[in-house]
């Protein structure tokens, strides 16, 4: 064993805490210790990974307490899953981001890195912990951290972005304490699985509000439909590789916190069937919202909240076959979503207004950007031998195993919508002629080798899916198997 | 319309909430039978190895310390995001917005004043694991100390190095005590210190260091908070 | 490795490495264009036996590939039409922008219709079926006005055909846990009656969209006259021939096997039929010649759709036969406007007259095609045609044979259509300059319409291929008694007394035709 | 008793202090209201027995908090600016 | 401490809260001025933290601090109230101050850009 999992936090923090000081020392510091950290975490979390696929979880308990009295961190195959590939989509960010925008002078970017590798912090942290009070904690430090990455560029209308997207934020995290609270004054512990074995004993009108609080609160993380009016905007405000993070670490935290609750915390029979009631309200919602958009950036807003609604239903399955393909989906997704950003925002690099018209022709002057967009849409959309086929595939025998032949149709459906509108883009890009006041502007060379390490991805899953399908497997098999993680976490001495 | 809608919906959310609330019960014990609530072990681990008085203390320091650290990292952020949002240009930075032109009453009373409230701050925060308050306390009362100054002085200016620093610093503090227990006892902010006796003050181990260290943060952090919403004179339309 | 393998991975290797040679020299370019088409192609002739399967195991599924008689059949369809038009395709790309572009889809599109002519799992067919349909949507798009519309219209029936197909094949995975067609093929008596009507309905929708079946069509016209001649030869002469491959073993295994497939193999007939018909009169009304052929493709794949819907063994043979044909003479055509396109820049009858002595041998690449797609002796499309007059009767389909021959009647207006209003009538000084096309475009078209001539001649060369596939699906062996049967195939089968007389009547029709210039 | 109507007392006027805040025009009394609103709140929770809470509430929710809010009010605007359309459209026609 | 007052207490308390936090949620979604949304989203978590200090009461409890003397006269900590939600709300207390704080950031960048604090006016985004 190399580290713990409580380095994931530590680090960060500590790094977070000594920017300020370095800056002092010499200014591109700041934009290096980032990376640095964010390299040694990707180590750290492969090597657990590696560790933990072979030994069992691990479960870091925190200032010397046992569970259920101190907090504590499990780092398992599920859980360390998604911590990995958060932290390889948060370096691939940060270097996607190291030049992005040049006039980006010391201070802002003293601020844009602090609050990106918090973001980062924040969303390992939901996916680690094992108390719900310190998810909270973990979900407001990613929050604030997102607020201020909306409202990131001084456009006129980044701040109103990320104005509704603090309002939603604080309803949330009301939300969130209220729902907390009730399962405290009933249970008497934060811990998780504490709780999880408890269930049982509570009152079920309780049981069931505080389960709609949570829901509603992370509802509002992971863009569930009511509740994700600040998405899209806060997608097309914020910096292009923000968006990406948002997609693909964020939302992926987020989700995670609600099927936490789901699966592992609560034992509510329809709560199954509930996700998928609201996945496909989302996923319906969101496409045929998607296909209006004239913005580019909103339109791959309204895109992710539709795959966030689909890998809801997914994991509405209940079944082991569906978390895996839920497990796929959002594995995809991230890298899919992150390459449709990154490429995205240099296709419109230079517009105001980003709209979709913006992109013809760009093919011309950005072909390897424009090659990559367009493998990431067809990825997203499903079509073989790329990554989105893979999922789709394991999707839908999930659903045929689950005897769900109404959600396979409407899924299947919305699929078409999807790529109408993705393949209109990509027409633009390669089949129209370019608008006059458009600029393309060269992508830079980090920028290029994030971009291209993401489409290689891609290829990779989508000619060898086994590659994750193993660890894939495990996951699932981890996150379904509930008794075994109470065991884990209490069994500590 | 969008009233009714929004008074029905709350009307919704309110009874549930009340109904859930009455449900818990006011001021008798309301957990579920058969569960054993941490909150006796907290207390009880609270005077035997911990030697702190302040049971709240050693939950918000040691028990769950991670909240606390994740909680510092809020403020943190905060005046971050803060800084970024109302982030200007160097010559855009306007000047700072006047209150009222103090009187010299005002301008001695602060000075005399301040002093006494930095070290109110400070006994809060040392004091943080015997009686009421903490580092929360104490840096918050610190940082009024310095609105009063910033108030009553329109030339007082805080040096924005000197209050990163110190918030930088304290918080290397906080998280290098929690890898230094992480080092010395295998876990994060475990104890390594000798607990000494209840209610002296040089007690509980590393709680008084850190709630220190986040007494020194928040203060910074809130004067920092202060400083910068003070310099936005907003360009106002008359 | 096996040598399907290596097919494949040539296949692919070939595509990439062809799209990058663009960057150094235009000549490496077309060199290892025509090689990843002919090297793979010759490979698979010379080293793939009957019988041979290969597997491979991918995310917890395993693929496996293999030839029988039946997919030999359409991968001679597929390769030698593909051959050729890949020599075409050379000439007519020669200048173009993004050769890179069209090669590297052409090759994939050749790839994956192979690749589904040898899966042997629903999971391999799927993914070869997708990847057909975008390399062939890339190339429908590849140039045009109104791609964004065409373009999109061609991917959503697509779309909904695919997805259709997937839900029948994740249901058939439910209920068998396996992704091979062969078990598909024999738990499918033992479904409930419902699933045994719902998964060849879902597939057909998928077929028949590659089809052009009648509700189907709606974007064959646009996107068949949208895409680069040279693609179109094999977009519709093989491209489409997917479908109806796909249908032929759906309706063999699965309808066929049921009470209730009576009714479905009349529908199917009946769309069939209109689409003949509809087709026909749609491609009339045409004045350009790319649109005209494209709903004569959809008027045709009706005929092919008849015949195999009909489901009798003369049927079989009969839409069989005709796919073939197809393949060729549509797919001459095509290559025949993809010419004059090159050399005059528009393809409007109403503009383009009198090129007969311009360009000879596309002249006579024209008229062997339109005389085999007009149905006329002694070429190929007059013994399938017959053959399918002979099955529909044969079963009673009276009503049918009268529809199928309006439409072929009506066909001849288009016929007349497209040799006249190119090649023959007034010359005008207009196109005074234009030459025959290229040798790498002619060479094709006129191999082609020897070929033509050849198989309408001695239609046995293909029907004993066309027979052992039919073996393979179950069938019995319609080599002895059927022939015998058969007016025409008994004639022309088996002996070739009458040859020299329908030479006759060819070469005065040839006359006739020369003298009207 | 005495205890029974100083606590009623308080929550009246929590109750009144916050309807007061939001409906109030003048930002300012309205933020005036939200400090007092934390200061019933202080005296609650050390009637609650939670001095640490309580000491925490007085000095970030009556000083720190009421402080920003007016700093942010002088630094925009003072009063709530409810005009609706129809109101401008009204005050055009005059 | 009399019985009737805490029997007021059992309804009041709760109820107080609620009412708070409800009318600070009107607040928050009806009004139209970007302070008044701030304002109304720190009277809920006022509401919010009474409601969550009211959950660790007990009746007759004294604050969990080990004065001097405190063992000796009580024996022992079941007359203490329950720590850990006191410990919550401290964090909670601090966490809402930080994100009014932004919040009240974005107020002034907003009205530096608009001029105007009405969201009528502001609304450039679909909201």
């Amino acid at each position: 064993m190399v580290g713990t999992p409580v380095l994931f936090i530590a680090i960060p923090l500590m790094a977070a805490f000594l920017m300020p000081l370095l800056g002092m020392i010499w200014k591109e510091l700041v934009r290096i210790v980032p990376g640095l950290v964010l390299t040694y975490l990707l180590i750290l979390a492969i090597n657990l990974l590696d560790h933990v696929l072979v030994h069992g979880p691990i479960i870091e308990v925190i200032a010397g307490w046992v569970p259920p009295i101190g907090i504590n961190l499990v780092f398992n195959a599920f859980s360390g899953f998604l911590v990995t590939l958060m932290i390889f989509l948060g370096l691939l960010v940060w270097a996607y981001s190291y030049r992005f925008k040049r006039n980006v002078d010391y201070e802002p970017a003293l601020k844009y890195f602090l609050m990106l590798m918090m973001l980062i912090t924040g969303s390992v942290g939901i996916v680690l912990t094992g108390d719900i009070f310190n998810m909270f904690v973990f979900i407001e430090i990613t929050s604030i951290s997102a607020y201020g990455l909306t409202a990131f560029y001084k456009g006129r209308n980044s701040a109103e972005a990320s104005f509704k997207y603090v309002m939603m934020g604080s309803i949330a995290s009301t939300f969130l304490l209220l729902a907390i609270m009730i399962i405290y004054s009933q249970l008497g512990t934060l811990n998780m699985a504490d709780i999880a074995r408890k269930i049982h004993l509570m009152n079920p009108t309780l049981k069931i509000v505080s389960y709609i609080f949570f829901v509603t609160a992370l509802g509002i993380e992971a863009e569930i439909f009511p509740l994700n009016g600040w998405a899209p905007d806060a997608y097309a405000e914020a910096p292009g590789p923000v968006g990406a993070a948002f997609a693909g670490i964020v939302v992926k935290a987020a989700v995670y916190a609600i099927i936490r609750y789901t699966y592992t915390i609560f034992d509510l029979s329809g709560s199954f069937n509930f996700l998928i009631l609201i996945g496909m309200i989302t996923l319906i919602i969101a496409e045929t919202a998607a296909i209006r958009q004239e913005k580019l950036k909103r339109m791959l807003a309204y895109s992710s909240i539709g795959q966030m609604g689909l890998v809801l239903v997914a994991f509405g399955f209940g079944t082991k076959e569906g978390v895996f393909a839920a497990l796929f989906l959002m594995l995809n997704h991230a890298i899919t979503k992150s390459l449709l950003f990154f490429s995205g925002s240099y296709l419109v690099y230079n517009s105001t207004e980003k709209n979709i018209t913006e992109v013809n022709g760009m093919s011309k002057y950005l072909p390897i950007t424009s090659l990559l967009f367009a493998i990431g849409a067809f990825a997203i959309v499903g079509l073989p031998p790329f990554a989105g086929f893979w999922s789709k595939l394991s999707v839908m025998t999930a659903a045929a195993d689950s005897n769900m032949i109404l959600i396979m149709v409407l899924v299947l459906m919305v699929s078409v919508i999807e790529l109408v509108y993705y393949l209109r883009v990509v027409n633009r890009i390669y089949f129209f002629k370019k608008e006059e006041n458009t600029q393309p502007q060269k992508p830079t060379v980090n920028a290029l080798v994030v971009m291209l390490i993401l489409g290689a991805a891609i290829l990779l899953i989508g000619f060898y899916p086994d590659a994750v399908t193993g660890i894939l497997h495990k996951a699932s098999a981890t996150l379904v198997d509930k008794g075994q993680y109470i065991h884990n976490v209490l069994s500590l001495k | 319309m969008k009233k009714l809608l929004v008074i029905f919906l709350l009307a919704t959310l309110g009874y549930y909430t009340a109904v859930t609330f009455f449900d818990i019960g006011f001021g008798q014990p309301h957990f579920v039978k058969g569960v054993s609530p941490v909150k006796d072990i907290y207390l009880a681990k609270t005077q035997s190895p911990l030697t702190v008085s302040n049971a709240v203390t050693s939950i918000v320091v040691n028990f769950r310390g991670f909240d606390t650290l994740g909680e510092v990292t809020v403020l943190f952020l905060a005046v971050t995001v803060l800084g970024s949002v109302l982030y200007k240009n160097r010559h855009e930075v306007g000047k700072r917005s006047v209150f009222f032109s103090a009187s010299s009453i005002v301008t001695s009373g602060s000075k005399l004043l301040f002093p006494a409230i930095i070290l109110l701050g400070a006994y809060v925060f040392i004091h943080g694991h015997l009686s009421p308050g903490g580092g929360f306390q104490g840096g918050v009362i610190i940082a009024t100390g310095f609105l009063l100054m910033l108030l009553a002085y329109e030339n007082y200016s805080v040096s924005h190095t000197a209050l990163s620093v110190v918030e930088s610093l304290a918080g290397i503090t906080f998280a290098g005590v929690g890898l230094l227990g992480f080092m010395h006892g295998g876990t994060f902010l475990q104890n390594f210190l000798p607990t000494g006796v209840m209610n002296n003050l040089f007690s509980g181990g590393i709680i008084p260091i850190i709630y220190i260290a986040v007494g020194f943060k928040v203060g910074a952090e809130l004067t920092g908070v202060i400083y910068t919403v003070l310099h936005e004179k907003g360009e106002s339309n008359g | 490795m096996e040598m399907i393998h290596i097919i494949f991975l040539v296949f692919l290797g070939g595509a990439v490495l062809t799209y990058f040679a663009g960057k150094i020299s235009k000549v490496l370019q077309d060199i290892l264009f025509l090689l990843s088409v002919l090297v793979p192609a010759s490979l698979f002739f010379t080293y793939v036996k009957i019988a041979d399967s290969v597997t491979l195991p991918l995310g917890g599924i395993k693929l496996s590939w293999g030839l029988n008689h039946f997919s030999w059949l359409f991968s001679l369809i597929v390769l030698g039409l593909g051959s050729m038009a890949a020599i075409y395709a050379v000439g007519y790309m020669k200048g173009r922008e993004r050769k890179g572009y069209f090669y590297f889809n052409f090759i994939l599109s050749i790839m994956a219709m192979m690749g589904i002519l040898l899966s042997l799992d629903l999971i391999s067919f799927f993914i070869f079926w997708e990847i057909m349909t975008w390399s062939s949507y890339l190339m429908t798009v590849y140039s045009g006005n109104d791609i964004q519309r065409i373009g999109i219209k061609y991917f959503v029936f697509s779309a909904i055909g695919a997805y259709a197909m997937l839900m029948a094949i994740v249901m058939v995975h439910h209920m068998t846990g396996s992704f091979m067609i062969g078990s598909m093929i024999n738990f499918y008596p033992n479904m409930s009656l419902s699933m045994q009507i719902w998964i060849p309905v879902l597939f057909l929708m998928a077929l028949g969209v590659k089809a052009a079946m009648m509700p189907l069509h709606v974007w064959a016209p646009d996107a068949y006259s949208n895409a680069p001649m040279a693609y179109t030869a094999v977009f519709s002469g093989a491209l489409s021939k997917m479908g109806v491959y796909g249908m032929v073993i759906v309706l063999v295994t699965m309808i066929n096997q049921i009470p209730q497939g009576v009714w479905f193999r009349e529908v199917i007939a009946w769309l069939g039929g209109i689409t003949a018909v509809l087709g026909t009169l749609w491609a009339i009304k045409q004045d350009d010649a790319k649109k005209l052929l494209a709903y004569s493709s959809v008027a045709q794949l009706g005929y092919i759709i008849t015949g195999i819907a009909i489901g009798t063994e003369l049927g079989m043979l009969a839409g069989l036969f005709l796919a073939v044909m197809h393949a060729l003479f549509k797919g001459t055509l095509f290559m025949v406007t993809g010419a004059v396109e090159k050399q005059t820049g528009t393809t409007n009858f109403t503009e383009v007259t009198g090129l007969i002595r311009k360009m000879p041998w596309t002249f006579f690449a024209a008229l062997f095609a339109i005389i085999a797609l007009a149905g006329i002796p002694p070429l190929g499309g007059f013994v399938g045609k017959w053959m399918l007059y002979e099955a529909l009767i044969t079963s009673n389909h009276y009503l049918l044979v009268i529809v199928i021959f309006f439409s072929s009647t009506a066909a001849f207006l288009y016929c007349y259509k497209f040799l006249f209003g190119f090649f023959l009538g007034q010359e005008e000084k207009e196109w005074a300059h234009v030459k025959e096309a290229p040798a790498t475009m002619v060479v094709p078209m006129v191999l082609m319409a020897v070929m033509m001539f050849v198989l309408g001649t001695f239609p046995g060369i293909i029907l004993k291929p066309i027979n052992s596939g039919l073996v393979d699906l179950g069938y019995i062996d319609t080599f002895k008694h059927l022939w015998n049967s058969s007016v025409i195939l008994n004639v022309w089968g088996d002996n070739v007394i009458l040859q020299p007389i329908l030479y006759y009547i060819i070469a005065i029709f040839v006359f006739f035709v020369v003298f009207l210039t | 008793m005495i205890y029974f109507i100083l606590i009623a007392i308080l929550f009246l006027l929590m109750i009144a202090s916050s309807v007061y805040a939001v409906i109030q025009k003048d930002l300012l009394y309205a933020v005036m209201a939200t400090g007092i609103i934390s200061l019933i709140l202080s005296i609650l929770y050390f009637l609650l027995q939670a001095p640490d809470v309580a000491l925490t509430e007085a000095a970030i929710g009556v000083a720190l908090t009421t402080i920003i809010f007016v700093i942010t009010i002088r630094n925009t605007v003072r009063m709530e600016d409810e005009s609706d359309k129809k109101e401008k459209f009204k005050s055009a026609v005059k | 401490m009399d019985s009737t007052y805490f029997h007021f207490l059992d309804y009041a308390v709760y109820g107080t809260a609620v009412l708070v936090m409800l009318i600070g949620f009107y607040g928050a979604m009806v009004k139209k001025s970007l302070l008044k949304i701030v304002i109304g989203l720190s009277v809920i978590d006022s509401g919010l933290n009474l409601l969550i200090v009211a959950i660790g009461y007990y009746k007759g409890g004294t604050a969990p601090i080990f004065s001097p003397g405190f063992l000796e006269h009580f024996k022992s900590v079941s007359k203490m109230v329950d720590p850990v939600p006191q410990a919550l709300v401290l964090t909670a207390i601090v966490i809402g101050f930080g994100v009014t704080a932004v919040a009240l950031a974005l107020v002034i960048r907003l009205y530096r850009h608009h001029g105007t604090l009405n969201i009528d006016e502001i609304k450039n985004l679909k909201w």
